[in-house]
């Protein structure tokens, strides 16, 4: 019986000496969408964090978009420490791991990355799955407290045009910060970005863009990738379909046929011949064709040929490009280390502590083989239907 | 005959006394009071942050336009300052719920126990209402900032403070309670956070900003981030939160991060052969390893090792400035004087009076025992292709 | 004298032990490997073995294999359970210092449970919350259920499994699909013999935790089956582990791994299924939490046991009240610091779990084979 | 101390209790004295009926009838008693006395002259009292020691209705009333087999309740059943008024929440636990059948799950599981969820969450706390209303406060939800036994949500499960087919398994006869 009341002060002294150490109020945090790290001319770090007010379930939709994040920023020694001066004005505990986008500054990126690793990677607060960007010409701030139609708040504004460009257009590919951390720690490869930046639109607001692709070589940006070589990169990565170019045909300049990419698949192979080491780069993409423009006044099976070279042409160019930039710049973002340890981990174990100043002159073999599958509702040029339809 | 007379004087009683209830929306509810001396008319002025009533059915949003309003009236005494704002206001102010005092820094350079007469004297105003000293502007102008997503600032700063507590660990939160006790006792002297308003682009944000000390009812001097830092180290509980930076160890130009998870300071004062005071001040800390700069590997017994020294020299560091700071100031915010009446009331007794000569060349002694304990998700560094 | 004491334990069975079933053997055998061995070792194996880790766990099936094999002959050729079993095999006084040694070890390995485990939680989900606080109440969980007897504590572990086993399977498959390349196990096979055998020792080291089945085996009501639940067992672990470690290969790759504490929790965190499910940690977690106090549970209960035999105790569930304040003390020493937890997880435990769970097994096997009694 | 006073009451003498041994003698054959004794022992009860009378002619022998009024039936007692023994003997006698021998005038009543069915015999004053306050009648005649012992009892009773606690829309509607008499034949109206059998004890020193037992015999185990006699026999206890006295008294773990027996209502209920082997008890004045042993798995099943399709019956019983997780678990999640685990609520619900959250004074768990016990005052409130009331209570406490409560910013909108979607899935649970265990311990695991998070709503439960697994209900591990796991018997709890593939029945220890049917391609030749 003794033993029993010993036993149950025990439990009652266990529960009400535990506090509730962890524990949070809902109203005292404070959603982040989006954080940003970079480095203020001082050369201190600043944290700068986008945070969404509660949404009332009873307010109208149309009043969901009208300041609706707040926008601050703390600066310090290390990420953490100038994370956390920003709650020296503001009264609520942030709540980080609901931040899905993660922005670099420009100065950041081109002095050095390594502070960012540990932080992001250590750091349990910080969602993985979250996206990375390069601020482009633009102060973080700007590019928070810009607007951004049709989204609750600029962060995650940015993170739809992303997808929906990637899904329409294809030609900046998201990374997670997993991805990047990857890219980074993985030898072989080196780690690329997209950027963003702020452009003025008709009225002179301030909007938000998408513009080139950053890529990094020992912790550094060391150069950008513009719109084309962008592409070039889309070609060789994406899983998602839906990418759309278009393609002069070579005979008249005037006739222009719309094509989306409905699926694409992409290989980069490394071949030893004679003694040289040359990558295979091979991208076969099936395409449908979405618009064409002129009048184009021809069988359709050569029709069909003449698209596809021209297709395959576009796409490999873009590639061209895109390896050129890369081994301009010395970042190998494209993966042909990796590609080489992969298929030919004996050549790989020679050459790797080399590969920096093999990699500018690695010969590429670029081959594209394009596909044609449908033409959606129309099967035919219009025009040329009515042009065949006169004819005797 | 007694029971009905009993009865019947009850029913008069209750019926003749007056009613001194107030109906809920005949009154206003103070959330923030502020003191400030008008040096020019001589006088008191109070201001008060009112909360507007919410509508009901949480139909408010975090950003209501609106949320308060600010008055403000002066007057000879703070009281009947207070009292002079039911000129301008069609409610019954009520003062229980105010969670901020805001000290005007003119007052505090006055005389602070001006003020502070007015509140303890008071019996609406609660004794754990937190207290902060305002400089390079009016309690007024700061009362009409807004917090970001909390719309009542006088609310904010409160939770501002706690929070920073917990996630940065720089200033100590003061009530108004303590605030009076050490202002009143001899040999402790109170430490108050600072706020400001600081201008940023394009608005006005209320900052938390160094913390005042305080000799002998005035304001002396303010103490810097790091200073305050050095002092919330020795605050004599338990405490839990904030971060600590310090050198890396391979590579002094960068940083390493720890957070502190708790630390525990005690403070035994103690008078050698010579006749000196000395002060030993004793602190555990654990921390985690939170974020490194660089990419070496810190993360083994001996990087830890001299991780944990670093940080000790570092806290040391910071609290040993804080103490030269408050010594400068003449200030004893450390309550060193109390604690040597705890421990030694005889040798008190006697310098009690000339407690400020002592204390500006009093020796510390300071020793600091830090601990690591985890590091978070990763457990070795960041390697490179 | 080894009669004489037999009578104790038999006395023991009828008051406090029952006979459990051999699905009941099953789930204690799973929760012994499963939960540590998902936590700990797939970090551990990949660092070994980078993108091939994955054959190593496979192969793992074959070193097993023998050790079951092993176990098995022990069990068949030994009439008394396993601190008595020494004392047949080694007679009286190297006996009673072995099982004392066990003692020890089992103690060690349950704070060693705890600490990691308390870590990991205080590491990732509560990081505010004192580890004495963690560790009192997973003690008391544990107290609780040594003293309801094995009898509850089988049908205990029975749920456990239901639970534990289709959600770790269900983890990976999710964790799987957070942007997996496949690419990533490239090129497969190419692994020096040297880091092979490490990994494969590695792997099957953590199989040496099927050590208790010595004293489990006794109280089967079906001990003629015993090999097929233990084959079972095997198959339950290669497959939960090659899973595990092809899924965080597939989803991190080998050079990030490196660097993880907990691979499998970082691969929980990515987690997300349609916007909606997200961060779920927390209930993995919890899930786990049901494993962890089995493992650790099973431990302390032979350490009870053991201790019955050499003090010559009458009954054991009263030892659980004591040893719960020397696992505490033992596993806050251990989470003093991460660097320490680290140095254990990585060379103590392997060789503990080599040397009293194989070696000296091993030792019966040869010795039960080779002077079969008379 | 004196001016401390306690009120006392007034001595008064205890009245002389009446000799103990009288009840135990015999009757003699002195009338007077019998009718003195029995004045005696039945004194101040108002409601016996003593009619004192005179039979035959020449001579005239005094007789007397002793009944309690209200448990009789008048007619009977008039038409086929006093009238056949005041009038009949005449006929008799005339004719027929002669034939008898010494003149037994008591045989010829007994064998000639009364036309009741139920006649006894009995011969000491023991037995009397029984039968009159079981509503016999006592027939007693001068000269003789012995009494007559008509069965006349009837009394009013309620009739058989539909069960108000288990309502269902397919099978039998029928339900147990307090007549011990109408159960029983509910039962055997059910089950026609001489293997059904039904044993009575009479338990309770001073009402002397008739409990019966039943079961079928070759396919209960016959060591359960043992078991249970000898746990019955030893009940000493004055009085038993309803199943659940007899409940406590006789299951395995007295002081566990966890009820290890169950009560139906339905004849039909019953009927299907008795062919799996179950037993159980009735007792006289209960509309309450007790079941056992029963495992907790069984309280997710209804009887109406046997009378519907195998498939939607499977989908309602993984359903009411579900429902089972909701009801325990739901408002503690959501406490966890969000004080400690702010990051698993997806973005666009969070930042719902905190609108609603703003300016609610309580933290969440006070906010659920609250909510749960004023939901449970509600139901308690609705169960003991009178009906015309009941539905009001429960309209204004769900409608009114809940949605006022919002209203005045007391507690958040998500709360209600939460504590509303609970309280209707603890409804979904068929036993409402088996619901109050949830009720209560829901609190438990509100209380480690609010103190660990997620981990002390684990640690609860591991607790949890260790009690339910470390009972037993008359040998049965308590979540039977699951812990101890026994395939077969999973597939009928987790889901209805189809008759036509329902052979055998759930195993308990010591269960001989375990086949139930023949699949329709088996052999017809062996069998039971």
């Amino acid at each position: 019986m003794r033993k029993k009341i010993i036993n149950s002060c025990l439990i009652i002294l266990l529960i009400l000496s535990s506090g509730c150490w962890s524990s949070l109020n809902i109203n005292d945090t404070a959603v982040c969408s989006g954080l940003g790290v970079d480095i203020t001319d001082t050369g201190k770090i600043s944290v700068m964090v986008q945070i969404n007010k509660s949404v009332n379930p009873q307010n109208e939709e149309g009043k969901l978009t009208e300041g609706a994040f707040v926008v601050v920023s703390g600066s310090g020694d290390s990420i953490t420490e100038a994370s956390r001066k920003v709650t020296l004005s503001l009264p609520r505990m942030p709540i980080w791991s609901h931040a899905d986008l993660f922005l670099l500054g420009e100065n950041l990126v081109t002095e050095d990355l390594s502070i960012l690793y540990d932080f992001l990677f250590r750091n349990r607060n910080i969602r993985k799955s979250s996206y990375a960007l390069v601020a482009n010409k633009a102060s973080l701030g700007k590019i928070y407290n810009s607007d951004c139609p049709m989204a609750l708040c600029s962060a995650r504004g940015i993170l739809k045009i992303l997808f929906s460009q990637e899904k329409n257009l294809g030609i900046y590919l998201p990374v997670t910060i997993k991805d990047f951390f990857i890219m980074a720690s993985t030898p072989g490869i080196d780690p690329f970005l997209p950027m963003v930046t702020v452009r003025k639109d008709l009225e002179d607001k301030d909007i938000l863009t998408l513009d080139g692709t950053a890529i990094f070589k020992n912790n550094k940006m060391v150069g950008d990738l513009n719109e084309t070589e962008s592409r070039g990169l889309y070609w060789l990565n994406t899983k998602t379909a839906g990418s759309c170019i278009v393609v002069t045909l070579s005979d008249n300049p005037e006739n222009k046929v719309s094509l989306q990419a409905c699926k694409i698949n992409s290989k980069i192979r490394p071949r030893i011949k004679d003694n040289e080491l040359v990558m295979d780069i091979t991208c076969n993409v099936d395409f449908n064709i979405t618009e064409i423009i002129g009048i184009v006044d021809e069988e359709d099976e050569e029709l069909m040929v003449k698209i596809q070279n021209a297709a395959n042409k576009k796409v490999a160019s873009h590639i061209r490009q895109a390896v050129a930039k890369g081994q301009k710049a010395n970042s190998d973002f494209l993966g042909f280390g990796l590609s080489i340890s992969r298929y030919q981990p004996k050549l790989w174990e020679n050459i790797e502590d080399d590969w920096e100043n093999r990699f500018p002159s690695v010969r590429t073999n670029i081959e594209v083989k394009s596909n044609l599958l449908r033409s959606n509702l129309i099967f035919n040029d219009v025009f040329l239907v009515n042009k065949k339809g006169g004819k005797p | 005959m007694n029971k009905s007379f009993f009865l019947s004087s009850l029913i008069l009683l209750i019926f003749l006394s007056g009613c001194q209830s107030l109906d809920v929306n005949e009154t206003s509810v103070a959330i923030g009071l502020g003191l400030d001396w008008e040096a020019s008319q001589n006088q008191f002025r109070f201001s008060a942050q009112l909360a507007k009533p919410i509508a009901a059915g949480g139909e408010s949003s975090e950003d209501d336009e609106d949320a308060f309003i600010v008055v403000s009236e002066t007057g000879e005494t703070a009281f009947l300052a207070a009292r002079n704002l039911t000129l301008i206001l069609p409610r019954f102010p009520l003062w229980p719920h105010a969670s901020t005092a805001i000290l005007g820094e003119n007052i505090a350079q006055k005389d602070a126990a001006l003020y502070i007469d007015s509140l303890v004297r008071n019996p609406n105003i609660r004794k754990n209402v937190g207290l902060v000293v305002c400089t390079g502007t009016t309690p007024e102008q700061l009362m009409q900032v807004k917090t970001p997503l909390e719309p009542l600032s006088a609310l904010g700063i409160t939770k501002i403070i706690d929070i920073q507590q917990r996630l940065l660990g720089i200033y100590a939160p003061i009530t108004i309670g303590e605030f009076t006790y050490k202002l009143s006792t001899p040999g402790i002297e109170p430490l108050v956070p600072i706020a400001t308003v600081v201008k940023t682009e394009d608005s006005e944000v209320i900052k938390i900003d160094g913390s005042a000390a305080f000799s002998e009812r005035r304001m002396v001097g303010k103490l810097n981030e790091k200073e305050s830092r050095g002092y919330h180290w020795l605050v004599e509980d338990l405490q839990a939160g904030g971060i600590i930076t310090i050198p890396s160890p391979d590579n002094p130009q960068k940083f390493v991060t720890l957070e502190i998870i708790k630390t525990q300071a005690k403070v035994k004062p103690c008078i050698n052969d010579k006749g000196e005071i000395i002060i030993n001040i004793k602190l555990t800390a654990d921390g985690n390893f939170y974020e490194q700069q660089t990419t070496e590997q810190l993360l083994n017994l001996k990087n830890f090792k001299t991780m944990e020294k670093i940080a000790a020299e570092e806290i040391e560091k910071e609290i040993a400035q804080a103490i030269i700071r408050a010594q400068e100031l003449n200030s004893d915010i450390f309550g060193f004087g109390q604690n040597l009446s705890k421990c030694n009331p005889k040798a008190w007794r006697k310098i009690e009076d000339n407690w400020y000569h002592y204390f500006s060349d009093i020796k510390t002694n300071i020793e600091v025992d830090f601990r690591l304990r985890r590091s978070y998700l990763t457990n070795s560094s960041f390697k490179f292709s | 004298m080894v009669k004489t004491r037999l009578i104790f334990y038999y006395l023991g069975v009828i008051y406090n032990l029952y006979r459990i079933s051999n699905f009941q053997i099953f789930c204690f055998m799973i929760i012994l490997v499963g939960p540590v061995a998902f936590l700990e070792q797939p970090g551990r194996v990949i660092s070994i073995a980078a993108q091939n880790a994955w054959l190593t766990s496979l192969a793992a099936l074959f070193s097993g294999a023998l050790i079951i094999l092993m176990f098995s002959f022990i069990i068949k050729k030994s009439e008394n359970p396993f601190p008595y079993l020494l004392e047949e095999h080694f007679g009286i006084i190297i006996g009673k210092f072995l099982s004392l040694i066990y003692l020890l070890v089992f103690l060690f390995i349950t704070s060693y449970t705890l600490a990691l485990f308390v870590n990991f939680i205080t590491n990732n989900v509560l990081p505010d919350t004192p580890i004495s606080i963690l560790i009192g109440g997973l003690l008391f969980v544990g107290y609780i259920i040594i003293k309801s007897g094995l009898e509850s504590f089988a049908r205990l572990c029975e749920i456990i499994v239901y639970i534990g086993l289709p959600f770790s399977f269900l983890i990976i498959f999710l964790g799987s699909f957070q942007t997996p390349d496949i690419a990533r196990l490239l090129p497969i096979g190419y692994i020096s013999v040297k880091d092979f055998s490490l990994a494969l020792v590695s792997n099957t080291s953590v199989l040496g935790r099927l050590f208790p089945l010595l004293t489990f085996a006794y109280f089967a009501n079906n001990t003629a089956k015993l090999n097929s639940v233990l084959f079972k067992v095997l198959l339950t672990y290669i497959t939960l582990m090659t899973a595990t470690v092809l899924a965080i290969i597939v989803v991190f790759g080998a050079n990030t791994v490196d660097i993880l504490a907990f691979p499998i929790f970082s691969l929980v965190r990515l987690i997300d299924i349609s916007e909606f499910i997200n961060n779920v940690d927390i209930v993995f977690i919890g899930i786990w939490v049901l494993g962890i106090v089995g493992a650790l549970t099973i431990f302390w209960f032979l350490a009870c046991f053991v201790s019955q035999y050499i003090f010559n105790l009458k009954e054991f569930d009263f030892l659980a009240a004591p040893f719960s304040l020397i696992i505490a003390t033992t596993s806050l020493l251990m989470s003093q610091n991460i660097i320490i937890l680290n140095i254990i997880t990585k060379h103590l435990v392997i060789y503990i779990y080599v040397l009293l769970f194989i070696l000296i097994p091993f030792f019966i096997f040869l010795k039960s084979l080779f002077y079969s009694r008379v | 101390m004196k001016y401390l006073t306690t009120r006392k009451y007034a001595k008064q003498s205890v009245p002389p209790i009446p000799d103990r041994h009288l009840v135990t003698q015999d009757l003699t054959v002195n009338l007077a004295d019998n009718l003195a004794n029995l004045n005696e022992l039945l004194e101040s009860c108002y409601d016996i009926v003593i009619k004192e009378f005179k039979i035959a002619t020449n001579p005239s022998i005094n007789a007397s009838i002793l009944f309690f009024d209200g448990l009789v039936d008048r007619v009977t007692i008039e038409f086929n008693v006093l009238k056949p023994l005041m009038f009949g003997l005449e006929e008799v006698s005339l004719k027929d006395l002669s034939s008898y021998e010494s003149k037994n005038v008591f045989n010829i009543i007994k064998e000639r002259i009364l036309s009741v069915s139920e006649l006894e015999t009995v011969h000491n004053l023991q037995d009397v009292i029984h039968h009159i306050s079981s509503g016999d009648t006592i027939i007693l005649i001068d000269g003789y020691a012995t009494a007559l012992v008509a069965g006349t009892r009837t009394w009013q009773s309620r009739n058989i209705d539909t069960p108000e606690n288990e309502i269902v829309i397919f099978g039998p509607k029928e339900g147990f009333t307090e007549t011990l008499l109408f159960n029983t034949a509910a039962l055997r109206r059910r089950i026609k087999s001489t293997s059904f059998k039904m044993e009575a004890f009479v338990m309770g020193r001073i009402t002397k309740t008739d409990v019966v037992l039943c079961y079928i015999e070759n396919i209960a185990p016959y060591g359960l059943v043992n078991e249970i006699k000898s746990r019955l026999d030893k009940i000493d206890i004055d009085g038993i008024l309803d199943t659940g006295y007899l409940k406590e008294l006789i299951t395995d773990e007295r002081k566990s929440v966890f009820t290890q027996i169950e009560h139906t209502e339905k004849p039909d209920r019953v009927c299907a636990h008795l062919l799996e082997g179950r037993i159980c008890i009735l007792v006289d004045g209960s509309p309450m059948a007790m079941v056992m042993p029963i495992t907790f798995p069984q309280y997710l099943i209804a009887s109406e799950d046997y009378y519907t399709h195998y498939i939607p019956a499977s989908f309602f019983r993984l359903l009411r599981f579900f429902a089972l997780f909701i009801a325990l678990l739901l408002p503690s999640l959501y406490v966890a969820v969000i004080t400690f685990h702010h990051e698993m609520i997806p973005t666009s619900l969070y930042l719902t969450i905190a609108a609603t959250r703003q300016g609610v004074p309580f933290p969440p768990f006070i906010e659920a706390l609250l909510l749960e016990v004023t939901f449970e005052m509600l139901r308690e409130a609705g169960l003991r209303l009178p009906r015309a009331v009941g539905p009001a209570v429960s309209i204004v406490g769900a409608l009114i406060i809940g949605d006022a409560a919002v209203r005045a910013g007391l507690v958040s909108t998500p709360i209600v939800v939460v504590v509303a979607f609970t309280g209707i899935a603890s409804f979904v649970t068929p036993a409402y036994n088996a619901g109050i265990v949830v009720r209560l311990s829901r609190f438990a695991f509100l209380f480690s949500a609010a103190i660990l998070g997620f981990l002390g709503i684990m640690i609860t439960f591991i607790i949890f499960i260790t009690r339910m697994v470390s009972i037993s209900s008359f040998g049965q591990p308590y979540l039977s087919p699951i812990a101890p796991l026994n395939l077969a018997q999973l597939s009928d709890i987790i889901i209805r398994r189809p008759w036509f593939m329902n052979v055998k029945r759930p195993y308990m220890d010591g269960m001989e006869n375990q086949r139930r049917a023949k699949m329709p391609h088996e052999n017809r030749g062996d069998g039971e």
